[in-house]
């Protein structure tokens, strides 16, 4: 029962600090401050709308965050969400324009499965090169994102440029690959229910299946791994296929359910932003979807602060830092004796 | 949903792409919006870094605070001012250098063709080495046209003229911008140029040191580099954002494309500053010659937005 | 161009991209040798570049500059250490979290000393400082002894890092403390006062990364102005092997490869500029792919060390 | 007067008492044994001396003044040092750098490499412990790790040592050799302080013991006029039972397990070379110094090293170039040395560590799904059967001792009723109520059918045990005898490399 009042003390001690860090900020710019608090909740809460945005932005930091979360389970560490999201993000946009005659029941599971499938394969590049070749898979995936991005660069210059515009952008796609708005006119649209449907399939994989068992277990010891006859590279390589693959529905998710075509700069640097929602998520499918909310509505918040009061962006940049900073000393063990001690 | 104006002043907000302070595209439309608020007594708000995921949102929670008009920096704000304009039909929407309309969402695009042409005639003249270089930032249209009519300018002036370019993929790494120019420096480029909003001033910086010329983008760049910068072209969002408030204003703002250049005050070219004494006058006659020409309609600069490689 | 003019210019060109990366990426592999891993390299860039500009903006001096970009460099890594050892934190969190921090915090200093203006608030450069007699040795002089006064302190801190790694108590230490922790400390080796120190020099060295970029290389600041360069300097630790040579190497590898796609660049082929700007990172990853089979992290990299837990 | 004195030392972790009001007082010029149960609480007590744990309550007093170590950095001032269970070298530095590691002498902060060598030189000539101070730690065998542990003490004048289980790796002619040298360090005035499980070398070489159980410390003795009997019944409160070895006979002609001409390749490029033969319901002991090639061999049978040549067969199936999933299918179960390192994920439970097998050959797996249910019946039989001490089955490993950590590795290695069991060390470090316990098991599934290869340095345990006894010198088998009346010498003699006739296979 003390347990958990102290989580409860030291959540409301983080708060504390991450609001006085944002209003001392906000009054050096001499922006109101009751302007900026009630725009920055107005902005989260505000309407069905505000409240529909935070969750537009969860899904694809969703699942990003569980694609990451699944390398970290086997001690891949995956930076290379962005770039396997932007694969994702091709790979719908290339099938869509090739085949846009397919009715939507083919159409939606087949972007799927190859947004999958690109994710997966751009994250099978560092995943076997380090299974094999004990390559660092940290430089490789940072180095790969810049890949992707320049080749959608590239690819909406040439070969997905949409002809009848000089931007560089691909056509609009068939409404086939369209995912459902759910509640318009909000943007909700079926991406978030893929999104929680992955958490539930993330799950069992982690915690109920023997694939997931042996991933955990290898991201623990893998040497003990081995010499108990579990296939090590088998399972690092399907757990970055696998986390590769969701980053990948992160960019499906975001062409089919927002933007209807291939643009640069669909992702506002969500694969990173990712890192830190599967950590502060634990690496746990249910933490994550409250982490990607909480940041999600940190970010929808400060940009509604930014609209209406004038504040900054850098403030939001600063104030989510230093929310993360505080989260952490709170989550270490010895911050909670600090916190007693006190 | 928003009711009818009940205050007097008009609200007008504006979108950008990256920071206000950005030396480039940003500032100068901050700028605009600033003189255009204290010019017509408008109500104004901003916001920076806009992503294209974050557009659609930043249209839909300033059209429901009852904002008139709503401005996207770039041409990625045309979609989601497009998508967004149906569910707010008193709003009037905006996106600068877009292609998309609908019934009350326009686009605007600037002419910045027409300065560039006049800027690469400057550069051209004054060029000793018969190189010029020209730094643009990404390669997309808004900045190709920049650059094509930059070549095509130089051209006229001396047809042999060899000029550099390079797209570095960012409009915001500096050094890179530094030494994408210092590399055209290093190849017998004697003026320098850019179209790189804030890796541009990087540009800038590199042709000082090396005590070569450099032109401006945007604003008078003058500044940055007194010595260096001879002119630079000058888009003018404020009268860009006059021009759509007046039309707003007196109820005639509507959909389409809306091509505003040098005729309409939109765009033109700086003072020549310090370097008034310095440019011979043939040049500066050659180059008010043409601008009176593009004024008056009888020169068109063509609209290049494909790269075209020499 | 003569072609020894072009390979001279290259390579100088080479070592100006590089020396950012070698000094933070120096100053990184100290840390990491001892277990610290500091993905917010970013933050510590950054840092450096802001102060050390604010202060030449505000005294002149380039020494206190210096000092100063020391001193940012340093808020940001000595934070990270406090997190990492005290509070035992994720280390990877805390170097993400900070690059947000500190991306924030600059720009927002920046905005608050200046405001959002168009006029950009610059400085001198530190200048180049050929020492005489080498710099006139034909090429090498040109390349490595007409340079300003960091590439010399690069080329010193390498020398002395070597010194300190492979010939010092101090370098065995650091080792231990970032292999066997535990080993260290039972051989009467202060584990965490050993991490701080490394987290010391990561933050000064880093900070003088920062610093030449804006004091030295373009005597501004601007929002983002390292713009990604403190993750390319992770790529060049581990590239580099976290020798201070390999790191050198590794930096001029990867300045050189952005040196050469913007020279291929401006001498004008058919190529999309995409692909150029992605040469630098296909560089990095053949270059990675040569050292295979050689993975060499230290064992307790990244893990807090606590003397309870075995 | 005592040179150290612990008095009323408390110590908890996580509430539960390590130690409990443990007093210790060791005199000058003795050596001092230190004995208890698996998580008697021993190794706490050093390293509270060490200063590696700061102490809960309590008093230390050396020479008479009573003193704080606040990190072995002051306890290695006042000349206390202490070698660790767990070697604590760092592989990736030379054994010079790793005796001189954290001191400050002449020419600092410069490395003076020649006349540190030099002086490790000298120290290890007079004292008997033979190293190559340039060679890297990780090129090591246990045994030299032991001596460089050693020599770091001997260089920073230690006149308080403690060794935390020295002789668990060692052959009993080495630790005939350790405990020589103990005395010619007494003889010099030094205090020594040993833990061991092994009572007969207490009752041989030590002056006086203290005996820890639960935490609290039971007495302190003399060894003259003590006998075995009595230390075993303070140590665990009951009497020991002797194992005994019956005689099987239905050993079948076919071999279960053979090796034909089986390279595999030993630390510094030399290649061993072994045939071997095992039958149903056999246990064959490999005797022989650590380091002549036992770890290499076992890792290349079971699949973890690169096959060099030759051919292992079992069960009639060919698995030379078999995987180690394959090869544990084919019926052979690993007992590691290291099970921190090869055996356990010390973060997962009891219940997850039992599934941590070839996934063909797990029973709680339904489809590709992990029956909970069924995983944690297992457990539940496999804690019951092999009593495992723990504080439920989702335990973290970690928190378990290392008697109870081994139990379950053999548990889960005899699950599958493998046909062959590789057993490396199985009782190393573990104290004599859980060495009692493992032998008993290995001949319970030796009754079972099941053949073993027991590999130990522990020659007690391999004449306990085995059936037959195959001696391994630098890589090579030099012999292989019928475990009846074996002559004790020339076993030593093989194992020291010297062949002799006779020889029978
Ligand atoms: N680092 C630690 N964290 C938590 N508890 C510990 C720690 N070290 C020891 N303990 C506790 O102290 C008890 C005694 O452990 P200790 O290591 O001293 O036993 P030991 O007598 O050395 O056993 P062994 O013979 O197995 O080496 C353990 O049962 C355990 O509960
Ligand atoms: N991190 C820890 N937290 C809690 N208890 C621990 C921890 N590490 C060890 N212990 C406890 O310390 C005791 C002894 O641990 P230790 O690892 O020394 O066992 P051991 O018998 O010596 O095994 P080994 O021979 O593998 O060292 C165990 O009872 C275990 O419960
Ligand atoms: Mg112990
Ligand atoms: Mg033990």
């Amino acid at each position: 029962m003390k347990r958990r009042d102290d989580e409860w003390v030291s959540l409301l001690v983080v708060t504390g600090a991450t609001l006085l860090v944002a209003f001392g900020l906000i009054a050096l710019v001499g922006s109101n401050l009751m302007v900026a608090a009630s725009s920055f909740l107005r902005g989260i809460f505000g309407s069905s709308y505000a409240m529909s945005e935070v969750l537009v932005r969860a899904t694809p930091l969703m699942l990003a965050a569980l694609g990451v979360s699944i390398g970290f389970k086997t001690g891949f560490t995956n930076l290379g969400a962005e770039g396997q999201l932007y694969m994702g993000a091709i790979a719908i946009t290339a099938t869509a324009l090739v085949f846009p005659g397919l009715p939507p029941i083919v159409m939606i599971p087949l972007v799927i499965l190859v947004g999958f499938a690109a994710g997966g394969a751009w994250a099978l590049i560092p995943g076997f090169l380090k299974a094999r070749f004990s390559i660092s898979e940290v430089i490789m995936t940072i180095m790969l994102n810049y890949v992707a991005i320049n080749l959608v660069g590239i690819l909406v210059r040439t070969s997905l440029k949409d002809p009848a515009y000089p931007y560089p952008m691909s056509p609009i796609l068939p409404e086939s690959a369209n995912f459902m708005q759910m509640l318009p006119p909000t943007r909700i649209h079926a991406g978030l229910v893929m999104a929680l449907l992955m958490v539930i399939a993330v799950h069992l994989l982690v915690f109920r299946s023997r694939l997931g068992f042996e991933m955990r277990a290898v991201g623990l010891n893998g040497r003990a791994c081995l010499c108990s006859g579990i296939q090590v590279n088998r399972a690092t390589i399907l757990s970055a296929i696998a986390g590769g693959g969701l980053a990948g529905l992160a960019g499906v998710s975001e062409i089919a359910g927002l933007h209807h075509r291939l643009i640069e700069g669909i992702s506002p640097g969500f694969g990173y932003v990712a890192i830190i929602v599967a950590l502060l998520g634990k690496n746990h499918p249910v933490g994550i979807v409250f982490a990607s909310i909480g940041i999600a509505a940190l970010q929808i918040g400060s940009m509604a602060m930014q609209r209406t009061a004038g504040v900054p962006t850098s403030i939001a940049s600063i104030v989510m830092g230093a929310l993360i900073l505080f989260l952490v000393i709170r989550d270490s063990r010895q911050s909670i004796a600090i916190l007693e001690g006190v | 949903a928003s009711e009818t104006k009940a205050s007097d002043s008009m609200r007008v907000a504006l979108l950008l792409s990256g920071p206000a302070n950005d030396q480039g595209w940003n500032a100068v439309a901050f700028a605009g919006l600033k003189a255009a608020e204290e010019k017509y007594g408008l109500q104004t708000a901003y916001s920076e870094h806009v992503g294209i995921a974050d557009g659609e949102a930043a249209y839909t929670d300033y059209a429901s605070q009852g904002y008139d008009l709503v401005i996207g920096h770039g041409f990625q704000f045309g979609e989601p001012a497009v998508r967004v304009s149906s569910r707010f039909p008193n709003t009037k929407f905006m996106a600068i250098e877009s292609n998309v309309y609908s019934k009350n969402a326009a686009s605007y695009v600037m002419a910045c063709e027409e300065a560039a042409y006049l800027m690469g005639m400057l550069s051209a003249s004054m060029s000793k080495s018969g190189k010029i270089g020209m730094v643009g930032g990404f390669e997309q249209p808004s900045i190709v046209k920049v650059v094509e009519a930059y070549k095509l300018g130089a051209k006229s002036v001396n047809p042999s003229i060899e000029v550099f370019e390079a797209y570095i993929s960012s409009f915001t790494d500096v050094a890179l911008g530094k030494e994408a120019a210092i590399a055209m420096a290093d190849r017998g480029a004697d003026v320098l140029s850019h179209v790189a909003n804030q890796a541009g001033t990087g540009v800038i910086k590199a042709a000082e040191e090396r005590g070569l010329l450099a032109t401006g983008d945007s604003y008078d760049q003058n500044a940055i580099a007194p010595g260096t910068v001879m002119c630079s072209t000058i888009y003018s969002v404020p009268m860009l954002v006059l021009n759509a408030v007046e039309k707003v204003q007196n109820g005639t703002y509507e959909g389409g494309v809306f091509y505003l250049g040098m005729q309409d005050g939109v765009v033109d070219i700086a003072p020549y500053n310090s370097f008034d004494g310095i440019i011979p006058d043939s040049v500066k006659t050659l180059i008010a010659d043409t601008r009176e020409s593009i004024l008056n309609g009888s020169l068109k600069i063509p609209m290049i937005e494909t790269p075209t490689r020499n | 161009m003569e072609p020894i003019v072009v390979v001279t210019t290259f390579f100088a060109a080479s070592i100006r991209m590089a020396i950012p990366l070698a000094l933070a990426g120096l100053g990184e592999s100290i840390s990491e040798k001892s277990g610290l891993l500091n993905i917010g390299v970013e933050a510590i860039m950054l840092c450096g570049a802001f102060f050390s500009f604010m202060v030449v903006f505000s005294t002149g001096s380039f020494f206190l500059g210096i000092l100063a970009g020391m001193l940012g460099g340093l808020s940001m890594s000595m934070l990270h250490a406090f997190l990492s050892i005290r509070f035992k934190a994720n280390q990877t969190i805390v170097g993400l979290a900070q690059n947000f921090l500190a991306l924030g915090l600059t720009s927002f200093l920046f905005l608050m000393s200046f405001g959002q203006t168009t006029t950009l608030p610059s400085t001198r450069v530190l200048g180049d400082l050929p020492i005489p007699l080498l710099s006139s040795i034909p090429f090498i002089g040109q390349v490595l002894f007409s340079q300003n006064l960091f590439v010399y302190l690069t080329l010193g801190c390498m020398v002395l890092a070597h010194i300190c790694f492979y010939k010092t108590d101090f370098g065995v230490a650091l080792h231990a403390v970032g292999e066997h922790p535990i080993a260290a400390d039972t051989a009467g080796l202060q584990v965490h006062t050993i991490r701080y120190i490394a987290a010391l020099f990561n933050g000064i060295l880093g900070g003088l990364g920062g610093a030449y970029l804006t004091i030295v290389k373009l005597g501004f600041f601007q929002e983002n102005i390292t713009a990604g360069k403190g993750y390319i300097a992770l790529v060049a630790v581990i590239l580099g092997k976290r020798t201070p040579f390999g790191i050198l190497g590794a930096a001029l590898v990867i300045g050189g490869a952005e040196a050469l796609q913007i020279r291929l660049q401006t001498a004008g082929t058919g190529i999309p500029s995409q692909l150029f700007a992605m040469f630098p990172y296909l560089m990095t990853i053949a270059a990675l792919l040569l050292t295979i089979g050689s993975a060499n992290d230290p064992a307790a990299l990244g893990i807090p060390y606590d003397r309870d837990k075995r | 007067m005592p040179v150290l004195e612990m008095k009323d030392i408390c110590k908890s972790f996580f509430g539960t008492y390590a130690n409990r009001d443990v007093c210790l007082e060791v005199r000058e010029g003795e050596i001092h044994a230190l004995l208890g149960e698996n998580g008697a609480g021993k190794t706490t007590l050093m390293n509270i001396l060490y200063g590696m744990y700061q102490k809960d309550a309590g008093s230390i007093t050396i020479d008479g003044h009573e003193i704080v170590f606040k990190s072995p950095k002051d306890a290695i001032a006042r000349h206390i040092g202490m070698v660790h269970q767990h070697f604590t070298l760092v592989p990736t530095l030379t054994v010079q750098q790793n005796i001189t590691l954290g001191l400050r002498d002449s020419g600092y902060p410069f490395s003076r490499e020649r006349a540190r060598c030099e002086h490790i030189d000298r120290l290890s000539d007079s004292y008997g412990l033979k190293t190559h101070s340039r060679t890297l730690v990780k090129k090591l065998s246990v045994g030299e790790m032991q001596r460089v542990e050693i020599l770091k003490l001997l260089y920073r004048k230690a006149k308080i040592l403690i060794l935390d289980e020295p002789t668990a790796v060692l052959t009993p002619q080495e630790s005939d050799h350790l405990f020589a040298m103990f005395k010619q360090l007494k003889a010099e005035g030094c205090s020594i302080i040993v833990i061991t499980h092994h009572i007969q070398e207490v009752l041989d070489h030590c002056d006086r013991v203290t005996v820890l159980r639960d935490g609290c410390s039971i007495s302190t003795v003399e060894t003259k006029g003590i006998d075995a009997k009595q230390l075993s019944t303070m140590m665990i409160g009951r009497e020991l039972v002797p194992v005994a070895r019956e005689r099987q006979n239905h050993h079948m002609d076919a071999p279960v397990l053979e090796l034909v001409d089986f390279g595999f390749k030993r630390n510094g490029g030399k290649v061993g070379s072994v045939n071997l033969s095992l039958k149903q319901s056999e246990i064959l002991g490999i005797a022989g110094v650590d380091g002549n090639g036992q770890k290499e061999l076992l890792e290349t049978l079971m699949g973890l090293r690169h096959h060099e040549k030759g051919k292992v067969v079992c069960c009639q199936q060919d698995i030379s170039n078999a995987s180690t999933a394959e090869r544990r299918l084919a019926g052979i179960g690993y007992i590691s040395d290291d099970r921190h390192r090869d055996s356990l994920v010390l973060d997962m439970g009891i219940a997850e560590n039992l599934l941590l097998r070839p996934a063909q050959s797990t029973t709680t797996t339904q489809g590709r799904m992990v029956n909970k249910q069924c995983m944690l019946e297992q457990a539940t039989r496999v804690v019951k059967e092999f009593s495992i001490k723990s504080h439920g089955l989702q335990e973290p490993m970690r928190f378990l001792s290392g008697g109870n950590q081994q139990k379950l590795v053999l548990a889960r290695e005899f699950i599958g009723s493998p046909k062959v069991i590789i057993a490396f060390q199985p009782t190393r470090g573990l104290d004599i109520g859980a060495t009692e316990f493992v032998h008993n098991q290995l001949l319970a599934m030796r009754s079972a059918g099941c053949a073993t290869l027991l590999v130990s340095t522990n020659l007690e345990e391999i004449l306990l045990l085995s059936d037959r006894i195959a001696v391994i010198h630098e890589g090579s088998i030099m012999a292989t005898i019928e475990n009846k009346a074996v002559d004790i010498t020339r076993i030593g003699l093989l194992m020291a490399g010297v062949k002799t006739e006779g020889a029978a296979r």
